[in-house]
């Protein structure tokens, strides 16, 4: 399991480059919302959180799709599927391993853009921290539409469709607990654990389903 | 003496009234066969006649539509899959061009581990045995068609499984290498392990079982 | 606009989508039976509704 | 012979031409059930009289929640037809899925354009972000994938397996619509009909609303009913000329 | 050409690509944005033309990279590269089917997103006609990316280092344009006028670009 | 008659001097050919020993180190690359899985279009001459690993081309198959074509002229 793991982290380093396209997507996108609202500091960092998240959400999305198509294309799936490591096992390394190339290198800099946008400190810790306990359930939910995309010819984009409605609740769970962080009256607990079990949840949830569909996708 | 060839014996590929479809043509109906250690099963067949998908069958990718595909060891318990005993080269090698082949053998090596009763040797010299040794450091993708589909088979030495099912493991190949695969192959026999392969150019195996593919066994139509 | 407008077009949009549905629905069934029946009709039916029973 | 005895057994549970012999029985029944009880609750529905506060305009919600409940209750019903198709590989559970689909989407349309034209009287809006109403529009966007889904792969079979497992993750969004409302807090009415401690509803409206849900789910079932029929057809359409095809190749 | 026109049409269409889900990926694209900045319409209608943008943007880049990738794995760029016509000729029509098949449903189904953002009509129609011009351009720079992408088996980091920076302007001059529109103080036309300018350039530069690294991608 | 002779023989494809280079290595040097119409060229050799990388020379989609590759027709302007004049078919099919039979041949016989003299078949005539005419409106993706090879070989048909380049062309066919691509060859050479081939089985063909690859010709050391 751990050879899986260490293959698929070097294989992003050498041929998707997945780190580094993450990460100059999601400062584009937070480049660009200053356009938008104008140069309204005040705006700027009331929206902070919110924009980190999306720009995160969507930039942990690219290249999800082709998780298991790759796998497929060469043919190792087939060996995969054959093992007795539990399949689902399998698949939550892959996740993992998706995880650390691609949504880590955003927690990381999440700060950075956190300053562009003007957030305090505190702004600042809190959606780092939400990112780093959000982002692995972006992951799981979208393997279970790599898996899906398997079967399918080239369905990428439909899978994304499928796919993002499951991430509404972590993203809203994610900008709340942020933002009860920075505001006082609200208690940043309870957002925060629901974004934890969501985690949680679709940590268990999504490799199995994606572990179901890979198996049912069989040709 | 003896002991060996009672453990070798206990070991058993078994499949009972295999029947599969694609789309919704059935491709073939009741096949069934028992093949113990040392004895291999050559499938032929025109194209099209539903090898590869019988293979696939036995190695569990493709659901059959009736039947069932059972491996019986004495070490294994009863509820072991068939797939988990089996080597499965097919079509497409199952190694990243991006790799090298050294990191390509590694990683399988370590994934798939062996079986009971078996070990594999290590890259290197799995390289080794299929004649290309000096070039385990290339990338993958930078070998040429035949030294590729080589390298896909120094993977059934890395890590040790009872059963091959090799689906035209020969082609591509020139004919030093052809006698290379067969050599092993029977290596691999002779050790008491079980051979399923498909192939359109005789492999040069004495005594191997054959079972001709005559392709298209209906529709399913009666489902509807 | 008066409240009625919204009744009215609650009703009437509802009332679209449900019809739309049912005509799908019903000419989806027409078309299908008529393809049927033109299989039947040009000798081709299911074996086992053929009286001569399997020929494998 | 053992053989031919599973067979059969096989065959009896999982028989498409056992239903439609069934379907052609009851449909007539159900379809003539549905259009007294449609009768009924329009009837009612606009004989009954207005909410002081919400005037006539809650007659908007005769329709308006039992296609939102029925766009819930048709999800469920993929969600039961989808175990049918992942653990006993059943043919009728796959066709129940695929026919559900469209039919789930159109109902969904319904919610959410009678709850937008619901809104603008009551709220001054069409829309607003509130979490029930983008779940609601979620399960909409999830419909259309799904049917999608099902338009981009050919292999019938195949397409009913993978759509399953998605509809079975999709499932969680069903209890987030259900509790949202509860759960934050937002314009939408939380639920006063089915809920726990008994309905907080006027007597007044409950009667004409249970009785048009009970015509919408009538109207569902019917439809649904219809839509495997048709499925099963078309299948057995593509099955038979595929045969044909096979048959003549052989000949020539 | 048209034979090749049509064909990539078709396998957008067909391969669970194309008009509906692009379409249907960037409204749930938008429809996850109020979820993070919550239901205040007001800041809704400013950043609505900004997310229009980032929303076409992500879904014009999704699956471009692929472009040339899938042609060459099955070994038909191959053939491509040695017909008589023109190399440029061929890789601009691959980019028009590409953008017929993915932009333009992009630029139609933009004003209903406008209208879930809250933007009044003249924005709408702004961006709409910004997306119009400057969609083509993100095509372009991508084949530029995709081709070269090619060329290079382990490319991954350099194409996204290549192709976004390129995309960034295209993207501020048409969220600027979009808001000159409806700020009166700023004139329309000028960032309107560099848009189309940057259009007409890469439909030029990107595919001799394209072409030049096919050429050379040789293997 | 003498007339048509003199019309075919004018046509040649001349190749001079080649070498060529993956990675640093040279792996061949100095080959030449000059085939007329009507004429062969096998090229045998071990796994890795250049075959390949010689015919994506000829094709033009590899450059050469040093040699060039020309063809000279009587129709054709002096400036025409060769690799116009040339059909190649390599170790990938060139066919999408998603698209129908049909509907691939049908693309490339429309992008391809015909070379002067010659005219292609429609796509049902040319998947019934490979012995597949039934199969044409199913997704290529669908059909089996010789069923590909088979339609893949069609698409030379579909569009006229004097030179046909093929790698490998009987990789995973059946014996009847075998047969039948080595009829439409010898029909295409009898019609004044030109065939450049690189094979591990004998394609049956007589009078083809053989050139064998050693491999490895050295580094490009005297660069540096
Ligand atoms: C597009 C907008 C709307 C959507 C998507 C929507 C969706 C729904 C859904 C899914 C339900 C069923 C909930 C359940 O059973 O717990 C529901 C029920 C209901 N909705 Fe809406 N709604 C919308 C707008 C409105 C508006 C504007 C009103 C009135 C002010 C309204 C009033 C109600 C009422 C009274 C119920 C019944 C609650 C109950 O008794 O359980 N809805 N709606
Ligand atoms: N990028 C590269 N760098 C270094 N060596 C390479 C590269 N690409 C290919 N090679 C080497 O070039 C040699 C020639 O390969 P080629 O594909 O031409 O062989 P071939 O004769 O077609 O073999 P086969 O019979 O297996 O198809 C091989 O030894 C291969 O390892
Ligand atoms: N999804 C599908 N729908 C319909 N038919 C299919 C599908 N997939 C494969 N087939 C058909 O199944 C048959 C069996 O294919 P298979 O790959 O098993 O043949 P094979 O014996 O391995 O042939 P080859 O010698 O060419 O490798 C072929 O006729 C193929 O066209
Ligand atoms: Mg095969
Ligand atoms: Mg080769």
């Amino acid at each position: 399991m751990t050879a899986l793991l260490l293959r698929d982290l070097k294989l992003s380093v050498r041929a998707g480059g997945g780190a580094l396209i993450g990460v100059l997507f999601f400062m584009t996108v937070v480049a660009v919302i200053p356009f938008g609202v104008g140069p309204d500091l005040n705006l700027l960092s009331r929206i902070g959180p919110a924009i980190v998240w999306i720009g995160a959400l969507l930039s942990a999305l690219l290249g999800l799709d082709r998780l298991f198509q790759t796998e497929r294309e060469d043919g190792s799936l087939d060996l995969l599927l054959m093992q007795e490591h539990p399949l689902v096992l399998t698949v939550l390394v892959k996740c993992l391993a998706h995880w650390l190339g691609n949504g880590l290198p955003l927690v990381i800099a999440s700060p950075l853009l956190g300053l562009f946008m003007n957030m305090d400190e505190v702004a600042i810790g809190a959606t780092m921290l939400t990112l780093l306990v959000g982002t692995p359930a972006l992951t799981f939910i979208g393997a279970v539409g790599a898996a899906v995309a398997v079967a399918l010819p080239r369905g990428g984009l439909l899978v994304s469709i499928l796919v993002l409605p499951l991430a509404i609740p972590v993203l809203i769970f994610g900008v709340s607990a942020s933002y009860a962080a920075v505001e006082d009256p609200a208690p940043f607990m309870p957002p925060f654990l629901i974004l934890v079990a969501i985690t949680m949840f679709f940590a268990v949830l999504g490799p199995l389903g994606a572990a179901l569909a890979l198996r049912n996708a069989g040709d | 003496m003896i002991k060996i060839l009672m453990k070798v014996s206990s070991m058993r590929l078994l499949a009972e009234n295999l029947s599969a479809r694609r789309g919704e043509d059935l491709i073939f109906t009741d096949i069934s066969f028992d093949l113990g250690a040392g004895e291999s099963l050559v499938l032929t067949g025109r194209n099209g006649s539903g090898k590869s998908t019988l293979l696939r069958v036995v190695a569990g990718l493709l659901h059959a539509e009736t039947g069932r595909v059972s491996w019986i060891s004495e070490s294994s318990e009863s509820g072991m899959r068939a797939a988990e005993a089996c080597h499965y080269l097919g079509h497409r090698n199952a190694m990243k061009a991006e790799l090298t082949v050294f990191e390509n053998l590694g990683f399988w090596k370590d994934f798939l581990g062996d079986a009971e009763d078996g070990k594999g040797i290590s890259p290197g010299e799995a390289a080794e045995s299929v004649g290309l040794g000096g070039i385990i450091h290339l990338p993958f993708g930078y070998l040429s068609a035949g030294q590729q589909r080589r390298m896909a088979f120094a993977k059934l030495l890395v890590a040790y499984r009872p059963v091959w099912i090799l689906d035209e493991p020969t082609a591509a190949l020139d004919v030093s290498a052809e006698a290379v695969f067969t050599e092993l192959i029977k290596a691999h026999l002779a050790a008491g392990g079980i051979l399923l392969a498909a192939t359109h150019q005789p492999l040069g195996l004495e005594n191997a079982r054959e079972l001709r593919m005559a392709g298209f066994a209906g529709v399913t139509e009666e489902r509807w | 606009m008066t409240h009625t407008f919204y009744i009215a077009m609650s009703y009437a949009v509802a009332a679209v989508v449900i019809l739309c549905l049912i005509a799908w629905t019903w000419l989806d069934g027409r078309a299908r039976q008529k393809e049927l029946a033109e299989l039947e009709a040009s000798g081709i039916r299911r074996r086992s509704a053929q009286p001569t029973g399997d020929a494998a | 012979m053992t053989e031919s005895l599973a067979i059969s057994k096989f065959s009896d549970l999982a028989n498409p031409t056992r239903f439609l012999a069934l379907a052609a029985r009851i449909l007539p029944w159900m379809a003539a059930a549905t259009v007294i009880v449609f009768a009924i609750g329009l009837y009612l529905s606009f004989t009954t009289e207005g909410d002081y506060q919400q005037g006539a305009t809650v007659r908007i919600m005769y329709v308006h929640v039992p296609s939102a409940w029925l766009s819930m209750m048709c999800y469920t019903v993929m969600a039961v037809s989808a175990i049918g198709t992942l653990v006993w590989r059943h043919p009728l559970a796959d066709v129940s899925h695929k026919a559900a689909a469209p039919l789930g989407a159109a109902f969904t349309l319904i919610a959410l354009a009678t709850g937008s034209l619901w809104g603008k009287p009551m709220w001054g809006t069409w829309w607003v972000w509130d979490a029930r109403l983008t779940s609601v529009f979620v399960l909409f966007l999830m419909y259309l994938g799904l049917i999608a889904l099902n338009r981009a792969m050919d292999d019938p079979s195949r397409a009913a397996r993978v759509s399953a497992v998605l509809i079975l993750v999709g499932f969680v969004n069903i209890p987030i619509i259900k509790f949202s409302v509860d759960w934050w807090n937002t314009l939408h009415q939380p639920a006063s009909v089915i809920r726990m401690g008994g309905p907080t509803i006027d007597q007044e409206f409950l009667w004409p609303l249970l009785i048009m849900a009970i015509a919408f789910t009538l109207l569902f079932f019917t439809l649904h009913v219809m839509a495997m029929r048709n499925e099963i057809w078309r299948r057995r359409v593509a099955a038979q000329r595929r045969m044909a095809a096979r048959l003549a190749g052989r000949e020539a």
